[in-house]
C-alpha cells in the first residue's frame, strides 16, 4: 500500500513538474520544476527498489546538475535576459512561441504514437505484476558488478570525467577577451 | 519477516511530508498572526537605504561555475566510487582484496589527476583568476 | 532492509496488541508509528534547535564576559520561544522586484532538506527510523538541497546582498560537500556498508572501537569531516554567505518572519544533524561502552542519552569555535577546501583502503591489544 | 497499477516533454533541460527492465552510467553556452550559426 | 606452440602503453620518449616474429587460423539474437602482415629518433607513431569489420595528425582536413557496407561472412535493385579506395607529404594506405561474389597509369614518391582485380618495404640538405653513399628489375592481368588493364631513375637556387652546398640497410625472378605462393573458434608438399593452366624489356642528355599533369565552389522557407522567398547547367544530402526523431 503511495505520488511530481519544464516561460523556474521532476524519478527509483539509483539520482542531480543549471542561467544573465538579436533576425523568442511549440508538439504526438504501437505489444508480453515488498540491498551487488563485470567501464567512466572536467575547464576558464 | 521490513522509506516521506506541513502550517499562523501593513518602500530590495539600482540578477564571474564543474565531477566520482567502497571489505576478507584495492586506487589516481590540473592551472585559486582576468581587461 | 523502529518494537507483546487495536492493518499501524515518533524527533530537534539559539547567545556571551539573554524565563531559557512568537507575529514582506515562487519555495526546500535527513539519524540501535542501506550516501544528497534552498534563497529576493550571499553559499556549500562525501567514504570503506546499522555495529564496545580511533587515517577524517560540515552550515569560521559585516545577512536579506524562521530552524537543525552524523560515524555513535547481552527499551534510551550527549558536546564544539575563531577570507575559504581538505580527505581515502588490506581489515586497538 | 507498463508510460511522457522542451525552447539551457529529461526517461526504463524483466542489476549499472554521463554531458554543454555567452552576449540557439556556412 | 591471449596481446597493448606513456609524460622523459616508442615497436615486432616464425617455417598447414572471440556485448532478448563479437583472428596473410608492419615500424621509429631530432614536434610525433602502429596491428588483428573499422578510423585520425602536425603552416593544415575529408567519403560507404553485410548475417566477423556465402545466404538478396552483395562488395572496396587513394578518391595523398618524412614513410607508403588493399583481399571472396573484379581491376588500372603520368613531371622528391605509391596501390587493387590474390599480397609487403626504405631515403636527403626540389639537387651520390645505396635497391626492385622483390610481386600481377585482360574470355574492354598496366610499369622505371638520376647523379646543383623549374639540368658548378654529414649515423644508415636488403626477390620467391625462370632455391622456398591463398569460404562454414582467454592446444598440421604447382600459379587441375603459364611468361619478359626501355630512356635524357627533357616534348600534357589532371581544380572549383556554396544558398532559403516561415513577416518573407529562389535560379540552374554539366549532378546529388544540414540543432533533432519513428513502424517489432 505504501509503496503504491509512493509511486502515485512520485509519478505526479515526476509527470506535473516535468510539464511544467515545459510550459513555464521562466527559465529559473524551469530548473526548479526540473528539480521537482527529477525528485520524483528518484522516487519512482525507490518504488523499484533501485535505492541506489534513486540516492545517486538525488546526489547527482539534485547536488550536482540542477545547481550547475542554476549557475550558468545566472552566469548568463538571469532570466531576464533577452535576446539581442531578436527583433532584428526575426528570431523566435527564447523560450518559445507558439509556432516552436505546435512543431514541438507534432512532433511529440509522433512519438506518442509510435511509442504506443511499442507499449501496447509490451503490455501484452508483460502484464501487471505485483512484486512484494522485498527490496534486497542492491548496492553491494552493484559494487560487485562495478568492479567485476563492468570494471572496464568504472574505470573509463574516471578517465571520461576527468576529460569533461580538463574540457569544461578549459572553455569556462577566464580568459583574455579577443 | 518482520512486518516493518517494508516501509523503510515509509519515515523518509513522513520526514519531507513533516516539512511541507510545518512550513504550509507555519504560514498560515503567519498569515493569521502576522499584521499587514505592506507599503512601497518597505517592499524593495534592501541596499543600504539607496534606491536600487537596477535588477540583481545579472551576469556573475565565471568562477563560480568552475567551482561547480569542478564539483560536480567530483561529486559523481564519489557516487561511483560508493558501491566498491561499500563492498571493500567483503572482498578483502574474501581475499581479493588486492584486486579491489588496485580498481579503487586506479580510480582516485584518475581523480588526482584532475585535482592536480585544475590546481596548476589556477582553477582552485579565487583570488588568481580574478586578477588574470583584471590584468587582461588591461 | 534493516532494522528501523517498527521492526524493533515489533519483538515485543505490546506490539501485537497494537496490531489488534489497527485491525491488523500493519501499515497503518507502522505509519501511526512512525508519524508519531517522526513528531516527536521534529519536535526534538526544534527544540534542539530553538534551545541552540539560546546556547549560542548564552556560550557567546560567556566568552565574552557578558550575561546573555537572561529575561525570559529562569536563566533566559525560554528566550527561544519568545523569538518564535515574535517571529510568527512579524509582518511578511516579500520585495516587489521578487521571484514570488521560488522565493516562497526557496525556504520549503532547505526545510525539506534537513529534516529528510532526520529519519535516518541513528538515534540508538533500536529507535532508528529508517535504516536505509544506503543510509549516509543518501544523507549527504538529500541534504544538498540546502545548497539549492541557499541559492534560491539568494536569488528570488533580488538584491544584490542576496544575491552575492547565494551565489557565494553555494558554492560554498557544494565545494565542501566534497571533502566532507570523500571522509564519508572511508568510513564506508572501514565499515563495508552505508547503513548507519553497519557503521554502528562496528564501533561497539569501548571507545578504541570507534572509528575514529581505528587507524590514523581516519583521525584525520574526522577532523576533514568536521571542518567540511562546519563549512556546509554555514557557520563560523565559514560563515560567508550570511557574512554581517559583508554582505549584511547575506542569502537570507530580505527575509522576514517567518520564512526568516524556517531558514534559521533549517540551520540550526542541520548543525545538530552534521553533529549527530560525526558522533556517529565517527565517535561510536550510541553504542554503550559495554556489552549487557539484554535489550531492553531502557537501554535503548540510555543509547539515546549517549548520542545526544556526544552530538551536543559537538554542538558545543561548533558554538565554541564560531565566537573563536574570525571569519575566513573567500579566497582562504576555496583554497582550504580544494588544496587541503580534499587531497587530504583522498589520501585518507587511500590510506584507509591500503591499511585494510595490508592489515586485514585490523583496527589499531586490535594491532596493539592483539584481536579479540 | 504498478507495473512495466506503468513506468513505460511515465517514461514516456517526460520522454515527450523532453523532445517538445528541446524543440520549442530556443535557449540554450532550456534545450540541454529537454536533455536531462529525455536521459532520465532513458534511465528510468532501464531500471524498469531490469526489475520487471531481466531480473538483474545489470539495468541500475547502465542507469548509473546514464547518470554519469548525464552529468558530464551537461557539464561540458553549460561550460561551452557559457563561453558561447561571453562571445556572442546570447544564449539564443539559431545564433549559434558560426558552422552553417 | 601454444597461443593465448597473452603472447598475442602485447603486439597490440605494447604500443598502446606507450602511447599513453608518451602522451600523459612524454615531455617529462628523456628525449621526449622517442625511445619508449621505438622499444615498445620492438616488443611487437618480437611477438609477430614468434606468430610468423610458427606459420611460415612451424608446422602449421597452409589454411590454419587462430580465431579467439569475446562477446562484447549482447542484446539479445529470446529469439532475436544481436550481440558483437569481437576478437582476434590470424591467418597466414595475418601473420605476415603484422611481420611486415611491425618490423617496418620499428625500423621506422629508429629512423624517426634520428630524424625527428631536435624538432619542435619530437614529442608529439612519437606521441602519434605509436598509436599508429598500434591502430594498424589492431587493424591486423581484428576478427571482425567492426573493430577493423575502429581502428581504421584511428589511423585516419593518426595520420590526420600527423599530416598536420606542424600546425603553424596552413599549407599543412589543409592538407590534413583534405586527407581526413577525403578519406572519410570512403568510411561513410565502408560503414554503408558493414551495415549491409549485417543486415544480412547479423554479424561483421570475417569468419561469418565467408560461412555466409558459403551457405550462399547473399542470394536473393537485393538493395535498391542491386544484389546485395554488389552492393556490400562496392561499399567495403569504396571504403578501401578512400583509404588507398584509388582514384577518384586519390587526391589527399599527394598532399599528405606535408607531414614528416618517416610518418609518411609509415602512414602513407608503407601501412595505413594498404590497408585498403588488405581490406578488399579479406573481403575477397564478397568482391568474387558481388563479380566486382572487373571494376576493381580497372579502377586500379587507371589509378596505376594515371598517377605514374602524373609522377613523371613532379619535381618534389616526395610528390614523386607519393604518385608512385599511389600507382603501385593501384598495382595491387589490380591484382585483387585479376584473381591475383597472393601476387596482391605480396605486392602490399614488397612495396611496403621498398616504398618505405625509399621515403626513408628521401626522409634522409632532405633532412642532411635541407632541400626536396629534384631541380635543386643532384650529384649527392658522393655525400651520401649509403642513402644511394638503398635508394637505388628499392628503385630497382619499384622498377621492376628482375632479382628483385618489385619484380617477383609486379610481374606475377602483370602475368596475371595479361590472362584476365586478352585470354581469360572477359569482355575485350578489359584489355585495357594490362595495356594500361605494362604502360604504367615502363613509366614507373621512367620516373623513378629519372628521381635517381636528378638527385644522386650529374652536377650538385644546391645552392643554385633560381633554377627554374623542371629538367633543366644545366646548373652551375656551386659547391658552396650545405650538407650535414655529421646528422648522418647508425640510426639513420642501418634501417635503410636493413630494409634494402629485403628488397631482393629471393626472400619473396624461390627463384630470383618469381616465374621460375632462374630457379634458385627450389620449389620448397615458394613459401609465400604456398601460405597465402585465397580464403575457401566452404571450410568457414563451421569453424573453431575459441574463448578469447582460451589456449590454443590444437594439433597441427604438416605443411602440405608442393601443393602450389608453381608453373601455373593455380593448384589442381585447371584447363586454362597452360594459358596462365603463358601468359605469365609473356609478362615476365614484356615487363623486363619494359623496365629497361623506361631505365634506358631516363638514363639517355638525364645523365646522357641526348633526348630533350619530357616538358620540352609535351608542353600542353605537362601542363596538365603538373596541375595532376586538375582534379584539385575540379573538387575545389566545381564540387565545392560551385555545388556547395550555390547549394548553401539555396538552403538558406529552404531553411527560412520551410522552418522559419512563421517567424518572419508575411510580405518579407515573399520578398526574400522571391529575391532567394531568383538567386538560386541564377546560382544553381543557369550557372551550373550552363557552365558546367559536372556541377550540376553534384549539385543534385547534394541536394539530396544537403537538404537536412540546415545548421538548426533542433531541426537535425526533428529529422532524427521522425527517421527513428518511421524505422520503428516500417520494421515490425
Amino acid at each position: 500500500m505504501f509503496v503504491q503511495l509512493l509511486f502515485a505520488l512520485s509519478a505526479l511530481l515526476t509527470v506535473g513538474c516535468a510539464i511544467a519544464v515545459a510550459v513555464t516561460k521562466n527559465i529559473m523556474h524551469s530548473c526548479i520544476f526540473l528539480l521537482g521532476s527529477l525528485l520524483g524519478i528518484a522516487g519512482l527509483y525507490a518504488t523499484l527498489g533501485a535505492d541506489f539509483v534513486a540516492v545517486t539520482q538525488i546526489m547527482v542531480y539534485v547536488g550536482g546538475v540542477v545547481i550547475l543549471m542554476l549557475f550558468a542561467v545566472m552566469l548568463t544573465g538571469g532570466k531576464d535576459f533577452v535576446s539581442r538579436a531578436q527583433n532584428l533576425l526575426g528570431l523566435a523568442p527564447a523560450m518559445g512561441n507558439k509556432w516552436t511549440y505546435a512543431i514541438g508538439l507534432l512532433v511529440g504526438l509522433v512519438v506518442l504514437l509510435t511509442n504506443v504501437k511499442l507499449i501496447m505489444n509490451i503490455s501484452k508480453a508483460y502484464p501487471a505484476k505485483i512484486f512484494g515488498n522485498d527490496f534486497p540491498s542492491t548496492v553491494n551487488q552493484i559494487g560487485h558488478l562495478l568492479i567485476k563485470e563492468h570494471v572496464l567501464a568504472f574505470e573509463l567512466s574516471s578517465v571520461l570525467l576527468l576529460g569533461a572536467l580538463v574540457g569544461a575547464a578549459i572553455i569556462a576558464r577566464p580568459r583574455k577577451q579577443g | 519477516m518482520t512486518p516493518a521490513q517494508f516501509d523503510g522509506l515509509m519515515p523518509v516521506v513522513i520526514f519531507m511530508g513533516l516539512a511541507v506541513l510545518l512550513f504550509v502550517g507555519g504560514h498560515f499562523l503567519s498569515v493569521l498572526l502576522a499584521p499587514k501593513k505592506p507599503s512601497h518602500l518597505k517592499s524593495t530590495p534592501y541596499e543600504c537605504g539607496e534606491e536600487p539600482v537596477g535588477s540583481a540578477w545579472s551576469a556573475f564571474n565565471i568562477r563560480f561555475y568552475v567551482v561547480g564543474l569542478i564539483f560536480i565531477i567530483f561529486d559523481v566520482e564519489s557516487v561511483l566510487m560508493f558501491p566498491v567502497a561499500s563492498i571493500f571489505r567483503e572482498m578483502n576478507d574474501m581475499g581479493h582484496g588486492g584486486y579491489a584495492l588496485i580498481i579503487l586506487l586506479s580510480f582516485i589516481s584518475v581523480l588526482i589527476e584532475g585535482i592536480a590540473y585544475c590546481w596548476k592551472k589556477g582553477d582552485l585559486d579565487w583570488v588568481k583568476s580574478y586578477q588574470v582576468s583584471a590584468k587582461n581587461n588591461k | 532492509m534493516n532494522q528501523t523502529l517498527v521492526s524493533y518494537l515489533s519483538q515485543y507483546e505490546f506490539y501485537d496488541v497494537l496490531l489488534a487495536v489497527f485491525g491488523k492493518n500493519e501499515g497503518l499501524l507502522a505509519f501511526t508509528i512512525y508519524l508519531l515518533a517522526a513528531l516527536a524527533i521534529v519536535g526534538l530537534c526544534a527544540t534542539i534547535g530553538g534551545l541552540g539559539t539560546y546556547a549560542e547567545r548564552k556560550i557567546s556571551a560567556d566568552l565574552q564576559q557578558r550575561m546573555g539573554p537572561n529575561r525570559v524565563g529562569p536563566y533566559g531559557l525560554l528566550q527561544f520561544l519568545a523569538d518564535g512568537v515574535k517571529m510568527m507575529t512579524k509582518e511578511d514582506i516579500m520585495p516587489f522586484t521578487a521571484d514570488k515562487f521560488l522565493f516562497y519555495l526557496a525556504p520549503m526546500l532547505a526545510l525539506i532538506g534537513v529534516f529528510a535527513t532526520l529519519a535516518v539519524l541513528p538515534w540508538s540501535s533500536g529507535f532508528m527510523m529508517a535504516d536505509l542501506n544506503v543510509g549516509v550516501f543518501y544523507l549527504i544528497a538529500i541534504s544538498s538541497l540546502v545548497g539549492v534552498s541557499v541559492f534560491l534563497g539568494g536569488y528570488a529576493s533580488n538584491s544584490k546582498w542576496s544575491m552575492l550571499g547565494g551565489m557565494r553559499g553555494a558554492s560554498q556549500i557544494i565545494s565542501y560537500e566534497i571533502p566532507v562525501t570523500i571522509s564519508i567514504l572511508a568510513i564506508t570503506l572501514l565499515s563495508g556498508g552505508m547503513s548507519f546499522g553497519t557503521i554502528l555495529s562496528h564501533q561497539q564496545g569501548t571507545p578504541v572501537n570507534w572509528f575514529i580511533f581505528h587507524n590514523p587515517f581516519a583521525f584525520v577524517a574526522f577532523f576533514v569531516y568536521a571542518i567540511g560540515a562546519l563549512a556546509e552550515t554555514n557557520r563560523a569560521p565559514f560563515d560567508l554567505p550570511e557574512a554581517e559585516s559583508e554582505l549584511v545577512s547575506g542569502y537570507h536579506t530580505e527575509y522576514t518572519g517567518m520564512r526568516f524562521g524556517f531558514f534559521a530552524l533549517a540551520e540550526y537543525i542541520e548543525v545538530f544533524v552534521v553533529c549527530g552524523v560525526g558522533a556517529a560515524l565517527f565517535l561510536g555513535g550510541g553504542n554503550l561502552p559495554f556489552n549487557l547481552d539484554i535489550d531492553i527499551i531502557p537501554l535503548q534510551f540510555a543509547q539515546v542519552v549517549i548520542f545526544m550527549t556526544k552530538a551536543l558536546l559537538l554542538y558545543y564544539v561548533v558554538i565554541w569555535v564560531r565566537w573563536t575563531l574570525p571569519r575566513l577570507r573567500v579566497d582562504q575559504l576555496m583554497s582550504i577546501c580544494w588544496k587541503y581538505l580534499t587531497p587530504i580527505a583522498i589520501v585518507n581515502l587511500m590510506g584507509c583502503a591500503i591499511w585494510l588490506v595490508v592489515f586485514n581489515g585490523k583496527s589499531m586497538a586490535d594491532l596493539i591489544f592483539g584481536s579479540h | 497499477m504498478m507495473s512495466l507498463v506503468s513506468y513505460l508510460i511515465i517514461s514516456l511522457i517526460l520522454f515527450i516533454v523532453g523532445l517538445v522542451v528541446m524543440i520549442a525552447r530556443k535557449n540554450i539551457i532550456a534545450i540541454l533541460l529537454g536533455i536531462e529529461l529525455i536521459l532520465n526517461a532513458a534511465a528510468l526504463n532501464f531500471v524498469a527492465y531490469s526489475r520487471y524483466v531481466t531480473n538483474n542489476l545489470d539495468g541500475h549499472v547502465f542507469s548509473l552510467f546514464i547518470i554519469v554521463i548525464a552529468a558530464a554531458e551537461s557539464a561540458i554543454g553549460l561550460a561551452i553556452v557559457i563561453r558561447f555567452f561571453q562571445i556572442k552576449e546570447t544564449i539564443h540557439v539559431d545564433e549559434a550559426t558560426q558552422l552553417r556556412n | 606452440m601454444e597461443y593465448t591471449v597473452g603472447n598475442i596481446a602485447p603486439i597490440f597493448l605494447s604500443p598502446v602503453i606507450a602511447f599513453v606513456i608518451n602522451a600523459f609524460f612524454g615531455r617529462k622523459l628523456p628525449r621526449q620518449g622517442d625511445w619508449l616508442a621505438t622499444l615498445s615497436i620492438f616488443i611487437s615486432f618480437i611477438f609477430s616474429a614468434r606468430i610468423f616464425g610458427d606459420f611460415v617455417f612451424g608446422t602449421f598447414a597452409t589454411d590454419f587460423f587462430i580465431h579467439k572471440t569475446f562477446t562484447w556485448f549482447d542484446l539479445s532478448h529470446g529469439a532475436n539474437i544481436w550481440k558483437v563479437d569481437m576478437g582476434i583472428y590470424i591467418d597466414n596473410m595475418a601473420a605476415i602482415m603484422l611481420l611486415m608492419v611491425s618490423g617496418v615500424a620499428f625500423l621506422i621509429h629508429l629512423f624517426s629518433t634520428w630524424y625527428m631530432d631536435h624538432d619542435e614536434k619530437h614529442g608529439r610525433f612519437f606521441v602519434f607513431l605509436p598509436l599508429f602502429t598500434s591502430a594498424m596491428l589492431g587493424l591486423v588483428l581484428s576478427d571482425n569489420l567492426f573493430s577493423l573499422f575502429i581502428f581504421w578510423e584511428i589511423m585516419g585520425f593518426c595520420s590526420y595528425s600527423l599530416i598536420g602536425i606542424y600546425n603553424k603552416k596552413e599549407a599543412a593544415g589543409d592538407a590534413s582536413l583534405k586527407a581526413f575529408m577525403t578519406t572519410r567519403v570512403g568510411d561513410v560507404f565502408l560503414l554503408l557496407g558493414m551495415v549491409a553485410i549485417w543486415m544480412v548475417i547479423g554479424s561483421v566477423a570475417y569468419v561469418d561472412i565467408y560461412a555466409a556465402i558459403a551457405e550462399g545466404k547473399f542470394a536473393g538478396q537485393t538493395v535498391i535493385g542491386i544484389s546485395l552483395a554488389t552492393f556490400a562488395g562496392l561499399c567495403i572496396f569504396l571504403g578501401g579506395m578512400g583509404k588507398s587513394a584509388q582514384f577518384p578518391l586519390h587526391v589527399w595523398l599527394p598532399d599528405a607529404m606535408m607531414g614528416p618524412t618517416p610518418g609518411s614513410a609509415l602512414i602513407h607508403a608503407a601501412t595505413m594506405v594498404a590497408a585498403g588493399v588488405y581490406l578488399s583481399l579479406r573481403m575477397y571472396p564478397l568482391m568474387v561474389l558481388g563479380d566486382l573484379t572487373w571494376f576493381i581491376a580497372v579502377i586500379g588500372a587507371i589509378t596505376a597509369f594515371g598517377a605514374a603520368t602524373i609522377a613523371l613531371v613532379q619535381t618534389d622528391i616526395k610528390a614523386v614518391l607519393a604518385f608512385s605509391t599511389i600507382s603501385q596501390l593501384g598495382y595491387m587493387m589490380i591484382g585483387v582485380g585479376v584473381g591475383s590474390y597472393n601476387a596482391a599480397f605480396m605486392h602490399l609487403i614488397t612495396h611496403a618495404i621498398f616504398k618505405a626504405c625509399l621515403f626513408l631515403s628521401a626522409g634522409s636527403v632532405i633532412h642532411s640538405v635541407h632541400e626536396q626540389e629534384m631541380p635543386k639537387l643532384g650529384g649527392l651520390r658522393k655525400y651520401l653513399p649509403y642513402t644511394h645505396f638503398a635508394m637505388m635497391c628499392c628503385t630497382l626492385a619499384i622498377a621492376g628489375i628482375p632479382f628483385f622483390s618489385g619484380f617477383v610481386s609486379k610481374d606475377r600481377i602483370l602475368g596475371d592481368a595479361l590472362y584476365f585482360g586478352f585470354m581469360a574470355g572477359q569482355n575485350p574492354l578489359l584489355a585495357i588493364v594490362p595495356i594500361l598496366g605494362f604502360a604504367g610499369a615502363g613509366l614507373t622505371a621512367f620516373y623513378m631513375f629519372r628521381m635517381m638520376f636528378l638527385t644522386f647523379y650529374g652536377e650538385n646543383r644546391m645552392g643554385h637556387h633560381d633554377s627554374h623549374g623542371d629538367d633543366h639540368a644545366h646548373g652551375d658548378h656551386h659547391h658552396g652546398h650545405e650538407i650535414h654529414h655529421e646528422h648522418l649515423d647508425a640510426r639513420s644508415n642501418v634501417p635503410l640497410l636493413i630494409l634494402s636488403v629485403f628488397t631482393l626477390g629471393v626472400w619473396f620467391a624461390g627463384s630470383l625472378t618469381g616465374q621460375g625462370i632462374v630457379k634458385v632455391f627450389g620449389e620448397k622456398t615458394e613459401w609465400f605462393k604456398i601460405l597465402v591463398e585465397a580464403p575457401k569460404v566452404e571450410r568457414f562454414v563451421k569453424h573453431p573458434r575459441e574463448a578469447f582467454g582460451a589456449t590454443d592446444s590444437r594439433v597441427k598440421a604438416e605443411l602440405p608438399k608442393a601443393k602450389y604447382d608453381h608453373q601455373s600459379g593455380y593448384a589442381g587441375p585447371n584447363p586454362d593452366d597452360h594459358k596462365i603459364h603463358t601468359a605469365h611468361v609473356v609478362g615476365a619478359w614484356m615487363s623486363i624489356v619494359i623496365a629497361f626501355l623506361g631505365v634506358f630512356i631516363a638514363f639517355l635524357m638525364y645523365i646522357k642528355k641526348s633526348i630533350k627533357p619530357l616538358a620540352s616534348m609535351f608542353p600542353g600534357y605537362t601542363e596538365t599533369l603538373k596541375n595532376k589532371y586538375y582534379f584539385d581544380n575540379l573538387y575545389v572549383d566545381v564540387i565545392i565552389k560551385k555545388g556547395l556554396l550555390g547549394l548553401n544558398r539555396f538552403l538558406s532559403w529552404f531553411d527560412m522557407g520551410i522552418f522559419d516561415r512563421f517567424a518572419v513577416d508575411g510580405w518579407a518573407a515573399v520578398n526574400r522567398v522571391l529575391f532567394k529562389a531568383s538567386k538560386w535560379f541564377d546560382n544553381v540552374v543557369v550557372d551550373a547547367i550552363g557552365v558546367d554539366g559536372t556541377g550540376v549532378a553534384v549539385n543534385l546529388f547534394n541536394l539530396v544530402l544537403r537538404i537536412v544540414q540546415s545548421g538548426k540543432i533542433q531541426f537535425y533533432f526533428i529529422m532524427l526523431i521522425v527517421v527513428l519513428a518511421s524505422y520503428i513502424w516500417t520494421v515490425n517489432i
